[in-house]
This record gives structure tokens, sequence and C-alpha cells, in this order.
């Protein structure tokens, strides 16, 4: 992963590559649209609306085009339920080949693709997500590459619930034991842990994204072996947030906002903030820059937020801990995925 | 880690497993009628999407439950029908037209869900309600009687399955049409519109598995939200020997066994999450193999009937 | 065995053939009704799909990188149906394929590329039979329906598939990076396909799967065992009465059903992905299914309408992009053409039928 | 003169079918047929397989649609979409191919499609009783509880008629009722015919069996090719007339047969044991030896173990205890390819089911056994040349009428599907044939020619030219006795006395699960056989 001096680089560039762009639309001003609008286009395996990965780096462009200006300004083009890989890389050339000024591949499983599609088109900015690899190792120098480091706010999560449970257990079910899910469970694990070391976190899985009602009943299981706060990971857990409704639990959410879905019962969630990460990237796009950097989602960047639903008290000894939590995590004294002494 | 057998566990098992069966039941009991009298609808899954659209749009827009309940059944009516009519009267082959169906209800439903809810939202479902007594009854009073309706509903549907297939003028016709459409016809049976009437029912009930899951036990509708339920269920029918009660086994076996797998993930007892997860499937496969009651299909299942072909 | 060719027999054949193409019309025509309603110009939609499917070199080719699966899952199916068996396992053997080669690949990198690359497409082929042949074996031995059977196989394989991806078979390299993302590595390129047109992803598994199509009408029509296989689909009853083991020719029906489906698997991560990781199977069981019949379950058959049912997955991705409406569009049209085609059916046997009365 | 049946119905007094024509794919099933039945009459229609007789009856019960023509009920016109309109205008019918569902219980076959006495739900108990005093009524018994699988043909026939006389049609079609029914079951059948046509029904019989035509008919009318030929009383015709008016030649019905030269057992069955469908046990130590160049005739009534010895010695049947050899060799526990293998043909009882695969072409069919083999596989390969050849000679040879030997196998009539079955089992050249049912529902035609044929391969010469104007019947059983000169032991297991005393050089019966006797095929009588056959042992009287 990268080191934390990289990131703060990274940051300070976003703020160079504001006046790149300023700079740029003013020379442009008079000639006749040489690049006025900034054309983005993302390929992902689920949809817009999943709640979850795919849903937050929508909004998220979503979020940096009304900064920038609206459509006129940033152009959002998108390819959803690509879970097919040769789907998504011929969508990716598409894309590239249009013009497209920056194209996302949000998914692992399009690395391969991207690495045959980037070098063909020089001009074009490519970002893969989630990964850390930017091909420079194969001579590719315009991909992009980022990650969430979801274990984070699993810790800090974890560690609010440990302290507000009252029976000294947490249930945490999650899709596929692998990726995001995992890094966040085990985060999870690892905060309620150190919070609290006589903690019981139940772990269960239930082998798929989208299962439901899987989802639901393997939230149902868990408080009937006691838990009272719960949470997980992908766009099933749906399923199981009504359960904690209906059942007086609570819910600590991850990669997006899950307090609508159940205004008494969510504490908090993780909220992946993906617009830094986005505006650094066509920022570094129109400076020149067409690849290269990988970026992590982090507390210290401002990626990774956690967003507490104001309808729950959440004591303020507690938010201190949590606020330690991610002042440890920042400044590298915790690890989010070991149990602290 | 702790013990997986005792009573809070096996009542938690229970509890679950009848909620996890409920959708299994609706969907496998229509699709017996269906298959009972020659037509093998494969397109269960697509039914059960778009019934649990429907019914959760409607339960959420005018905020009663049963009107909801109603629009997924007549969704599942419908699509019950459109089914009935490619594979009866354009007697097309019903494997690929179940698969058509499938991807038309996936492919509908989503694309209505993004459209007119654009999200996640939920709803407040149908609410558990106590049997008088029963539900006071120790241990498993809360578990057997503290259900919601459709919950109930499920588990009655099976002996008025039953009861209809064995019992009355409408079953011994669907019998008969599944396993000789020619010999129905010639005593004046009208073997389509035996044919039409089951499939309907399939559809419908297919329709109500998916409004149990989005108005009654997860409340709230997401895309793909069935995850392959309705192929679980055409499963079931095969595996319940085209009976009711078998169905009603299957559907109980499969879904204790998810239950009693998340236990053992809960517990903590060390099985790797994936392999725990494989288990119900696993199980099913072999209670098949070894159990020895075995009736034999439908003769004419998948069969499209035309007079006068012997 | 071939019929003595006549000109006017052959006219009507290819108009009868051709009949279903006039119900994926009638799908493309509701299909305009639904982006109307999405306030989308259907010609700009449509064109767009056309344009995707065949405008071009690299539209060409990803609709024959889509065809390649379907083709050679859809020739598993074709032979499983001939023998009176329905083979809906085809996502789990495919995974189970893929999984295998992948293994091979990955565990013996340094095998010189004549050897490892025809040993991953024979163990992945292996494995998709072996996944076919439980079931098979569970007919024949406990007479377990193989609807049931094959439904539950997928699930297995599935979760299985997680097990290896995220345990014994990950990618050191997501170990390393922290990611943990379920993917093996990536295969040594010694196990890499061909490309067959540069900058593409069209490589030599396509022309397998052509070849194969080939070799499975030959079997089926030209050989013993093809014969029997036929036999027992039509009349298992006959079958017996003739000698023929009939379980075992179902068996070998689903078997081989599932070794197809299992090189789909290794051809995929072989010539395509070069990795095998979740979500590689993007339901060719199913869709191979459709393809084959399409292809009224002749194999030969099969090769243009994998090629029809690719191009119009591949079209319809990029009428996605072109029109910016939801990929639920695309499969909903797709449930209405299959449903659409199997029903125009029904004309075509009419038409055979009223033909053969005034032969 | 009352206008109402004694079930209440009313009669249908005169029903004319006029200049129906029905085409079918290739053949003019029914040629402007005229034909006309009257209350109280028992109208025979006679004719060859494939005559079109069933295609008639068939538009009668709304099954098809005619292309012309009319049907009139007393004096209006109708017309029948569906069988309901046929029943709703009192006609029923019996069919020639059983119209019963296996799975149910001959009580739901009976209650099927009726109007209940309680609604929605069944009123079996209701059923049960009525259908009780018509099984004492008519002396048909079958017990109404049984599933209709695990009935013997014979049942299942008696339950066809039973579910007609539960309707009580005003019209009734019989389409070969009594193909499978004993002569004492016929016997009382036709009483209880008489007696519905002496009650004002109006009957509608066709048989192929000549006798049975002459004792129960009142009018005749003669189809050939889908036209009526002839129509006649049966006063002064005799069964010689008959037979030359359906096949349009004259027919002699006599056998000559010389004695044989018996060789050695070919086929031994020893003590066998072999259970049934209901539980027990089917056969219960059955002991026969076929020896080659003989015919052996298995006579009795259905449902006696006939099924069940054909199906052990099939391969198909597992066997308790007991022992089959083929030439001294064991193949108790063989499977059906192993038997093949040891020289074993048979001809199965159930055509289009077991013997032969309706959607393969008749090439295909032909080499249904022996395609493994040279000269018509070699390795793995089919050798298509010499399929070709072998079929094209084979369809010649055996008369085998097919457009082309691609032709699909459900375009052939029903005779020649069991011509070309013949041929495949007979060209074998089989140590042991086992020919179950072979003619059944085959047109009976004459059998003299089976018998010239049979002095001719004595002669070792065979006239091809007799052999084209062979009705199907004669052929096949003409091949049958053909076949014991190739040394063949051949065990025929049939329900037709005739054809069994024609062909047998000994007879054996059998009677629930045992075989009652043996007795010398060209002297028994069919009075001695028949008392046999209910089960009376020869040394008993
Ligand atoms: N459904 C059908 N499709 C095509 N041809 C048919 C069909 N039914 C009957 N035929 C043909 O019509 C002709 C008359 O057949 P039909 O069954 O009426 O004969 P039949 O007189 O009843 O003979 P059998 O004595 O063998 O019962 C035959 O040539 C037969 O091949
Ligand atoms: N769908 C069909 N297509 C073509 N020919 C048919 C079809 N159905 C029946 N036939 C032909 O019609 C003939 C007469 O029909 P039927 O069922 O009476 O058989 P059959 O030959 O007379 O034998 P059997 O006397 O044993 O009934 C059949 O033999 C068959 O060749
Ligand atoms: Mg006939
Ligand atoms: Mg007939």
């Amino acid at each position: 992963a990268p080191t934390p001096e990289v990131i703060e680089k990274e940051v300070t560039r976003v703020v160079e590559g504001e006046k790149v762009v300023e700079e740029v639309v003013v020379t442009a001003t008079p000639a006749p649209e040489v690049k006025e609008t900034f054309r983005v286009a993302v390929v992902m395996p689920s949809s817009i609306t999943d709640m979850a990965f795919s849903q937050s780096f929508y909004e998220g462009l979503l979020k940096v085009q009304e900064e920038m200006g609206g459509p006129q300004a940033m152009e959002i083009a998108y390819s959803e339920g690509m879970f097919n890989v040769p789907d998504a890389a011929a969508a990716l050339r598409d894309y590239a080949s249009e013009g497209y000024d920056l194209v996302v591949a949000h998914g692992s499983q399009y690395g391969t693709s991207l690495s045959q599609v980037a070098p063909d088109f020089p001009d074009t900015s490519f970002a893969w997500g989630t990964s850390i690899d930017t091909f420079q190792a194969q001579g590719i120098e315009n991909v992009f590459a980022y990650q969430a480091e979801a274990q984070e706010g699993g810790y800090v999560l974890g560690t609010i619930a440990a302290l507000m449970s009252e029976s000294g257990v947490l249930g945490v079910s999650g899709p596929v034991e692998a990726g995001d899910a995992k890094l966040y469970v085990d985060g999870f694990a690892a905060g309620a842990k150190s919070a609290n070391p006589n903690v019981n976190v139940q772990i269960s899985y239930t082998g798929s994204f989208s299962d439901v009602s899987l989802m639901a009943t393997a939230a149902e299981t868990h408080m009937s072996a006691g838990a009272d706060m719960l949470t997980g990971s992908s766009q099933s857990v749906v399923g199981a947030i009504g359960i904690a409704k209906d059942n007086g639990g609570k819910w600590f959410g991850t990669q997006w906002d899950q307090t609508a879905l159940a205004p008494d019962t969510v504490v908090a969630s993780q909220v992946y903030d993906w617009t830094g990460i986005i505006k650094d990237m066509i920022e570094s796009h129109n400076a020149g820059v067409m690849g290269g950097k990988a970026y992590t989602l982090t507390f210290k960047n401002g990626g990774l937020v956690i967003a507490y639903n104001p309808a729950i008290e959440v004591p303020a000894e507690i938010k201190a801990a949590a606020d330690a939590a991610i002042q440890g995590i920042m400044d590298g004294t915790i690890d989010p995925l070991a149990v602290a002494e | 880690m702790s013990n997986l057998f005792t009573l809070p566990v096996l009542l938690g098992i229970l509890y679950s497993g009848i909620r996890l069966a409920t959708p299994y039941l609706y969907a496998a009991i229509g699709e017996t009628f269906a298959q009972r009298s020659g037509v093998l609808n494969l397109g269960v899954e697509g039914i059960m999407l778009m019934g649990a659209y429907t019914g959760f749009l409607v339960a959420q827009k005018s905020g009663n439950l049963w009107l909801g309940l109603l629009a997924a059944a007549a969704t599942g009516l419908l699509m019950g029908l459109m089914m009935a009519v490619v594979s009866v009267t354009l007697q097309a082959e019903q494997g690929i037209s179940g698969i058509g169906l499938q991807l038309f209800g996936l492919g509908l439903s989503t694309l209505l869900y993004k459209k007119t809810l654009g999200g996640v939202e939920s709803i407040t479902g149908f609410q558990p309600i106590k049997i008088p007594l029963l539900g006071d009854l120790p241990y498993v009073g809360d578990v057997l009687f503290r259900h919601n309706l459709l919950v109930y509903g499920a588990f009655l549907l099976v002996p008025v399955a039953a009861f209809i297939l064995n019992k009355t003028t409408f079953g011994l016709k669907v019998r008969a049409v599944g396993q000789n459409p020619q010999a129905a016809d010639t005593l004046g049976v009208n073997v389509t519109r035996i044919r039409y009437t089951t499939v309907m029912i399939g559809g419908t009930l297919a329709g109500i598995a998916g409004a149990s899951l989005s108005i009654a036990l997860i409340n709230l509708f997401q895309e793909n939200m069935t995850n392959g339920m309705g192929f679980i269920a055409v499963a079931l029918v095969y595996f319940g020997s085209w009976r009711p009660l078998g169905v009603l086994g299957g559907a109980l076996l499969f879904s204790f066994v998810n239950a009693l797998q998340l236990w053992v993930q809960v517990l903590g007892i060390p099985l790797p999450s994936d392999i725990a997860v494989m288990m119900p499937y696993l199980l099913t496969i072999f209670a098949l193999a070894v159990s020895v009651n075995r009736t034999s299909k439908p003769a004419a299942l998948t069969k499209p009937f035309q007079r006068g072909e012997s | 065995m071939p019929e003595k060719p006549d000109l006017k027999r052959i006219l009507n054949r290819t108009i009868e053939a051709l009949l279903p193409l006039v119900g994926l019309l009638l799908a493309l025509l509701i299909g305009a009704g639904m982006l109307l309603a999405l306030e989308v110009n259907p010609l700009v939609a449509y064109s767009a799909l056309i344009d995707g499917a065949v405008g071009g070199t690299s539209s060409i080719t990803q609709t024959l990188v889509k065809a390649t699966p379907l083709l050679l899952v859809g020739l598993g199916v074709v032979i499983s149906y001939r023998g009176g068996v329905i083979n809906i396992g085809g996502e789990g053997q495919l995974i189970v394929g893929a999984l295998a080669a992948t293994a091979l690949a990955i565990g013996f990198n340094h095998l010189p590329r004549i050897i490892l690359l025809p040993s991953c497409l024979i163990v992945g082929a292996a494995a998709g039979a072996l996944w076919g042949g439980i079931p098979g074996l569970l007919k024949s031995r406990m007479e377990v329906n193989e609807i049931l059977s094959t439904v539950m196989m997928n699930a297995i394989a599935l979760q299985f598939s997680n097990f290896l991806l995220r345990g014994p078979m990950i990618d050191p390299a997501e170990i390393e990076a922290g990611t943990r993302i379920a993917q093996s590595a990536l295969l040594p390129e010694a196990a890499w396909l061909t490309r067959l047109v540069p900058k593409t992803l069209l490589h030599s598994g396509a022309i397998l799967a052509v070849i194969l199509a080939v070799a499975v009408y030959v079997f089926l029509w030209r050989t013993t065992i093809g014969y029997r296989i036929r036999a027992v689909g039509l009349n298992p009853h006959a079958s017996r009465y003739a000698g023929i083991n009939v379980p075992f020719y179902q068996a070998i029906s689903l078997t081989l059903g599932g070794l197809f489906a299992g090189l789909a698997g290794a051809v995929e991560v072989m010539g395509v992905q070069h990795r095998m990781l979740e979500g590689l199977s993007g339901g060719y069981g199913f869709s191979g299914i459709v393809a084959a019949l399409f292809g009224q379950l002749h194999p030969l058959g099969t090769i243009p309408a994998s090629v029809l049912f690719g191009g119009l997955i591949v079209g319809g991705n990029k009428m996605q992009r072109a029109v910016q409406v939801p990929s639920s569009l695309i499969t909903a049209m797709l449930g209405l053409m299959v449903l659409f085609v199997v029903s125009a059916n029904i004309w075509a046997r009419v038409r055979a039928r009223r033909r053969e009365m005034h032969e | 003169m009352t206008n109402l049946l004694p079930t209440g119905q009313e009669r249908i007094e005169h029903l004319e079918m006029v200049n129906i024509v029905k085409r079918f794919p290739g053949v003019l099933a029914n040629d402007h047929v005229n034909f006309d039945v009257r209350a109280g009459e028992i109208h025979t229609l006679l004719g060859e397989n494939g005559a079109g007789k069933s295609t008639l009856m068939k538009q009668l019960y709304g099954l098809y649609r005619p292309d012309e023509g009319q049907i009139i009920i007393n004096g209006v016109e109708h017309q029948f979409r569906s069988p309901q309109d046929a029943i709703n205008a009192g006609i029923g019918m019996i069919h020639q191919h059983f119209m019963l569902v296996p799975e149910l219980t001959v009580l739901e076959n009976v209650a099927l499609g009726l109007k209940s006495s309680r609604g929605f739900m069944l009123d079996l108990d209701v059923v049960e009783k009525r259908l009780m005093q018509l099984e004492e009524q008519y002396g048909l018994h079958v017990d109404p509880q049984a599933y209709v699988w695990q009935l013997a043909v014979g049942e299942q026939q008696r339950v066809e008629i039973l579910k007609a006389l539960y309707r009580g049609a005003a019209l009734l079609i019989l389409d070969e009722p009594t193909a499978v029914l004993t002569p004492q079951e016929v016997d009382e059948f036709f009483v209880t015919l008489r007696q519905m046509a002496k009650d004002g029904h109006a009957l509608i019989f066709i048989s192929h069996k000549l006798h049975e035509v002459l004792a129960i008919s009142h009018r005749i009318t003669v189809l050939r090719d889908g036209k009526v030929v002839n129509q006649c009383c049966p006063d002064g015709v005799s069964k010689t007339d008959l037979a030359e008016m359906m096949v349009g030649r004259p027919v002699i019905l006599q056998y000559d047969r010389a004695p044989i030269q018996r060789g050695q057992t070919a086929l031994q069955i020893k003590d066998l044991v072999v259970g049934g469908d209901r539980g027990t046990d089917a056969l219960k130590g059955v002991s026969l030896e076929v020896h080659a160049g003989e015919i052996v005739g298995l006579a009795g009534v259905s449902g006696n173990g006939q099924r069940e010895l054909a199906e052990a010695l099939a391969g198909l049947r597992p066997v308790k205890s007991g022992q089959i050899l083929i030439d001294g060799k064991e193949l108790t526990h063989a499977s059906p390819a192993q038997r093949i293998l040891a020289g074993q043909s048979y001809i199965p009882e159930e055509r289009m089911r077991e013997g032969a695969i309706k959607d393969f072409s008749v090439a295909d069919n032909y080499i249904l056994e022996d395609h493994g083999k040279q000269p018509f596989s070699r390795g793995i390969f089919l050798d298509f040349n010499a399929i070709e050849r072998e079929t094209r000679t084979k369809v010649e040879e055996y008369n085998v009428k097919t457009p082309t030997i691609q032709t699909p196998l459900k375009s052939l009539s029903g005779g020649n599907i069991q011509k070309l079955i013949l041929a495949r089992e007979l060209s074998r050249s089989p140590k042991v044939l086992i020919a179950s049912q072979p003619t059944r529902g085959v047109d009976i035609g004459a059998t003299e020619y089976i018998h010239h044929r049979l002095l001719d391969q004595r002669e070792g010469t065979v006239n091809q030219e007799n052999k084209r104007v062979l009705s199907d019947r004669e052929f096949i059983q003409q091949e049958i006795l053909d076949q014991r000169h190739s040394g063949t032991a051949t065990l025929l297991i049939s329900e037709d006395l005739d054809e069994i005393r024609a062909l047998s050089d000994r007879i054996a019966v059998i009677f629930a699960g045992e075989i009652v006797g043996i007795v010398d095929g060209p002297t028994s009588t069919p009075e001695q056989l028949g008392l046999m056959m209910a089960g009376v042992r020869p040394d008993q009287d």
C-alpha cells in the first residue's frame, strides 16, 4: 500500500491542478471549443444503484460534475452491469476511441483488459479500481489506480459497536470472504476486540453479493445468538438492516451512508468519498499527467468519512474513542487489521 | 465457540428455516401445479422478481399491503398467462421459453425499479401475528406461531394444494392432462384450458412468492433480489416428486440446512464459510439420492399437446 | 445421412429456418416501444446496436469473442439434449473448467507452451466433464433428476470457486497488496490462446469452437456412440430393448455436456481473462442453452446462432453506452427475443407440415 | 315407441357421415366416404390396416375435422370441434389405442371429465358404486382401486369399455375393442353389445377378427384405401368373402403345415420366478424348452405372466430365481446387449414404444441393434454405404412400404413398421426369437400365403412373386414360420389362439404365472386350449 507521504503529495497536486484547469479554460475561451467539456466514462460491474461500491463512485462523479459546473463542464457516461469482462473490455475500448478523457474501469477484474487497451490510447487517461497497480512496470503511463482501505472505517465502527453493545455480542455478515468485504469485516473485528477484549464478534458470510434473503437470515441468526450491534457489507445488506430495524438492533454501514434506509437503526456508516480522487485524476490529466498514480481512500486523505446518524445519540466518550481510533489510524499508530493491546 | 445442539440454536434454526422456506413454498407449489399438468415453467425466477417489484411498489405508493399483494398476484398471473401463450398455444420449447421469461422478468423489474424507485427504500411489511393459545406455548410458541400472514399462508397452501390436486375434479383433470393429455382430451377435458389455468396459478403463486420477500419478510425491493430462488423452487418440485408434501419436505430441508449453516458460522465453528454455504445444496442432492420414494414424473412434462397425435 | 438435394426443398427449409427471425424483429419492435418510453430514439439506439455487433473489426471480433463460449456451452447442451437430458449445469461446469485450467497453468507454469496449452484445455474439459458426470452418475445410479442436481451443482461450484480464489488459489499479489480480491494470479503466457487479430480479444478458441462444432456433428451423426446417444434421447424404451445401456448413455450425455462447458471455461480463462476470477461464467451456462436452441439443437446450427446471440449481447452493450439506457433494458429485450423466437418456431412447423401435405 | 334410452338419454336415431374427405401428408385417408348407423344397430367397419377406419371414426368423435363432408345426426348437421362436442351430442368412443392415464386408478380414469355430484369435489365413492354395478351387470371385472399401470392389457381394455358404458353414449364407437380380449371375454362382451343395441344404442364396431365381425354385425361396410368398396349384411357372407372384399383378391384361410425336424435345445427356461408390478410373483417357476427349428406358442389369457416372461427373457426384468439358458449358456442375469450378442432376437409387444424409434429414419431403425457391428460400422464410425445397401435390400425383401429409407419411421403405417422390425430381427439369423404379439392389430387378410411361403422355404425356394401380394399379417406370420427352417428356436407369445394354433409346433399354456401344460400344436383343439387357459390342467380331465 502507498505510504501516507505519497498521498500527501497527491493532495497538494490537486490544488495545483485546479489552477491548470482555470488556465486552460481561460485560454480556450476565444477559440472555438478546443477542450471545454471534460468527458468521463465509467465501466462498472454492478449497477449505479447498488448502495455500495458502484453507487458511491457514480455519486462521486455527479458531485464533481456539479462542482465543475454541470454537464457542460463535465460529461459522464457509464456502463453498468458489466460483470462480464469481455463486455467491459469492449466498453473501455469504445469509450477511449470516442475520445473520452478519463475512462474508469471500476472493477478489479478489468485489469488485464485495461492493460491491453490503455497503450492504444496514450491521450486518454484510464483508472483502475480497486487496485494499486498502474502498470507502470509494464511501461504503461496512462493508468491511475485506486482502492479503498475499508478496514480503516471497519476498525472505527467496530470500536463504536463494541462500546455501545449491551450484550457484548456483535454480528457481522459479509458476502464472500474476500476483497473489500473481508477487509472491512476484519477491520471491524479488530476494532471491536481492541475496544473491548471481551466482546464476542460473530462473523458469517452468505456466499453471494445479491442474496438479500440469506443476508437477512444471517442478521436474524446473529440477533438470535445475542448480537445487538450488526454490520455487514455488499448490496445485499439491505435485508439485514430491515431485520435489525424490526428486532431493535443497531446497524453500522459501509461504502454508502445507509441511514436513510432505517433512520432509527443505523448508528453510523463508513462513507466512501471518491470526489478527491476523481478531481485529482481530472486535474492530473489536464496537466498532462496521464496516469501512473495509485490512490487509496483513507481517513487521512478524506476519502473515508464516518457519517453519524444525527437521530441516534452516540455517547460522547464513545465518540471520543472513535475519534481516537481515527487519529491513531491516521498517524499510523493503529494497524486497523490488528487487535490493539 | 458454542455448541450447535442447544435448544436456543435449534429453535433459531426452526424459526429462520420457516421464514426462509416461505418464498420457496409459494413458488414451488405453484410450479407443482404447472408441472403436474405437463408444463415446465423455468421462468419462475423472473415472475418472482416482477411480483416482488409490483408488490412493493403498490404497497409503498398506496400504503396498503393487501393492495400490494394483489398487485403481485396479478402481475404473476399476467406473466403466467404470457408463459402459457408461449408454451401451450405456441408450443415453444419449454426450457428455453422459461429462460426467456426469467431474463424478461429480471430486466423489466430492474428497469422499472430504476425508473420508479431509483434506490432501495423500505416499508413496514406484514407484521407477525401471534396465534392465540398456540403462540403462548413454551419454546415453540414463539418460533412456530408468531409469523406474518404470508408465512402462515405458505404453509397453509401445502394441504390446500394437496387437496385440490387429489380431491377435486380440477385436480384430477390436472393430473390426467400431465400424464396423458390425449386420453384426457378424448374424455372432453379441455387440455389447453387446464394448462393455462395451472400455469397461471403457478404464475400467481410465484408473484406472491416475490411479494413475500418484498412486503412481508424483507420489506424492500432490490434488483435481482431473488438471486436464483426461482430455479431452486423448480428443483424443489423435482425433489418433492410433484407432490405438495414432498415439496414442503424439500423446501424445509433446504431452508433448515441453510439456517443451520449460518448458525455454524455464527457460532464460530471452524468451517470455511464457502463450504458452509454449500451445505444446503449438497444435502438436497444427497437427500434425493438416498430417498426411495420416487413418483415418476408427469409423462407429458414439457411435451406440447396436439390433438390426434398419440 | 443426407437426403437427396432438391432445390425447392432446400429453399423451403431455408425459409422455415429463417422464420424465427420474424420473432426477433417483433422483439425489437417492442423494445422500440420501451426505448420511446425512456425518451430514446429507437433508430439511434438500434443503429448503435447493429454498429456494436457488426460495425467494424472491433465490433465483429467482440461478437466472435462472445460467441465462442456460447458455442462451446451450446455444443454441450446439444449433446445432452440429444441424449434426452436437460443440462442446466453449464454455469457450474464452466466455473470448474476454468478453475482447473487455471490451477494447471499456474502450477506448471514452467512447462513449454506446446505441452501446457493443450494440457490446460484438456484438464479444463475434464473438470467440466467431472462436474457434469456427477449429475450423470446420480441420474444413472440413483435416479436423481438432472434438473435438480445441475441447479444445485451450479451453486456448489460457485462456492467452491469462492473458496479456492480467496484461499489456495488467490493471486499472491492480492495478499501482498492487501486488497485480497478473490482472483487467481495471471496465467503464464504459455497458456494464453493466440490472438487472431491484434489489439482485439479474438483468440484461437473461436477456431477451436468451430472445429469442435463440426466434430460434434460428426460424432452425433456418424459414430456409433452418437447414434446411441440420439437413440436414447428419442426413445429410451426402444433403446433398452435394443441392448443399449440407457442410463450409461444418459450419463455420457451429461458428462459430454459438462465437458464442453468446462472447455468453455478453460478457453475463457486462457483466451480472454488470462486469470480466473469471480463472475467469469458471465451467465454463459444459461445463454449457451438459448444459443443451442436458436440453433435448432444442431451443432452446425449452433454456430450462426451463437454469433447471432453474441452479436445481440455485444450490440446491446454498445446501445447501452450510446444512448445511456440501463443495462436492464437490454436484459429485458433479450428475454423478449428468446420468447418470441421460440414462439415463432411454430410457424415454421406449421409451414413444414403444410408442405409435406402437398409433397 | 320411446325416444329415450334406458339411461334416460336421447337416442340417436340416425347418424350419417356424408362424403367425408380427410387428407394427411401424402395420404388420402378418407375419400368421399358415406357411412351411417341407426339406433339399435351394430354397424361394422372393416378394412385392412391403414384403410381409414380409425380416421373416419376420429372425425366422428371430434378428434379430427373433416376436410370435406358433413356429419348429420337425426337430420341436423353437426360440427365437432372437439371430443367435448361429440360427447355432448351423445357419442362415445372406445379407442383403438388405449386412452387411459396409467398413473391414475381405474376409478379416477372413469371419473375423469365427469360432472361430479359434489361440484368441485370429486365424488369417487359415488362413481365407484355405479362402476361396481356396471361391472356386475356386464361381467367386466376390474379392481376400481388398482392403478391402470398395474393392469394387464386385457384388463385395460375392460376399463376402456367400462368408461364408455359408464358414460352411456347413445352412439358408441368401438375401434378394435376386442383386440386383447380372450374368446370367453369376447363372448361376454358381445352379450353386452347386443343388449345395448336392443336398448336402442347405435354401435359402430371395428375389428380385424372376421368371425367376430360375422357374429356381431347387423351391417358391414368395407373400406379399402380410404374408399367404401362394399356394404353388406352378414347373412350369407363368409369370412373368405369378407377377406376378399378387404384385400381385393381371393384369400384362402387354411394352413397346411408339414412336420419339422427338431434340433438341439436352444432356449431353456428353468424354474423361472419373476416379480410383477403388483408386488406378487408374476411367474411362479416357469420351465420351458424351445428347440432349434421349432416354434413353441405360449397361449394364455392376457395378464397371466406373458409380459413378465417376455421382459425377463429380454433382460429387462430382474429374475428372482431360476435360469435362462441359450444354447446351454447361462444368461439369466445378462443385459439385453449380452442376450442380443448371444443370438437372441426380440419382437416386442408395443412396437412403437419398445421396438422402434419413430423419429429415426427407416434405415436408422433397421440398424438399432447391430449398428455397432460389421458391416454397419467400422470402429466407432457408421458405414453409411453399408447401412443403405443392407436396409434397401431388406426393405425390398420384406416389402416395407416407405417412400425412401430416409423417411422418418413415424410416417409409415403400423403394419409396415412391424414388417421393418421383423426384417431387422430376422435378418440377424437369430438362434432364439421371442415374438410377442407379432401381429396384434396388424390386418388379418388371409393366412394362406404364409403357408405357401412355408412350403417354399422348406423346398429352399422363396416365391418372391407371391410375397408381394401378402397382407401384412400374413406376411409376418409367414416369416416367423420360415425362421424355423433357419434353425431358429421361436417362442411365440400371443393371445390370438388362431395364430398360435396356426404356427406352433408345440403349445404351452400359461395361467397365473405357471405353465398349465404343453400340447402338440397341430393336434390341439380350441376347446382343449380354452380349458387350459382357464387353469384346468390337461391331466385333470
Ligand atoms: N395423424 C395422422 N397423420 C398422418 N397420417 C395419418 C394420421 N392418422 C392416420 N394417418 C394415415 O391415414 C391412413 C388411414 O389410417 P387409419 O388409422 O384410419 O387406418 P385404420 O383403417 O384405422 O387402420 P388399422 O386397421 O391399422 O387401425 C393411413 O395411411 C395412415 O398412415
Ligand atoms: N402423426 C403422424 N404422422 C404420420 N403418420 C402417422 C401419425 N400418426 C399416425 N400415423 C400413421 O397412421 C397409422 C395408423 O394409425 P394407427 O395409430 O391406427 O396405427 P396402425 O398402424 O394402424 O397400428 P395399430 O393397428 O397397431 O393401431 C400409423 O400406423 C402411423 O403410421
Ligand atoms: Mg391401426
Ligand atoms: Mg385404426
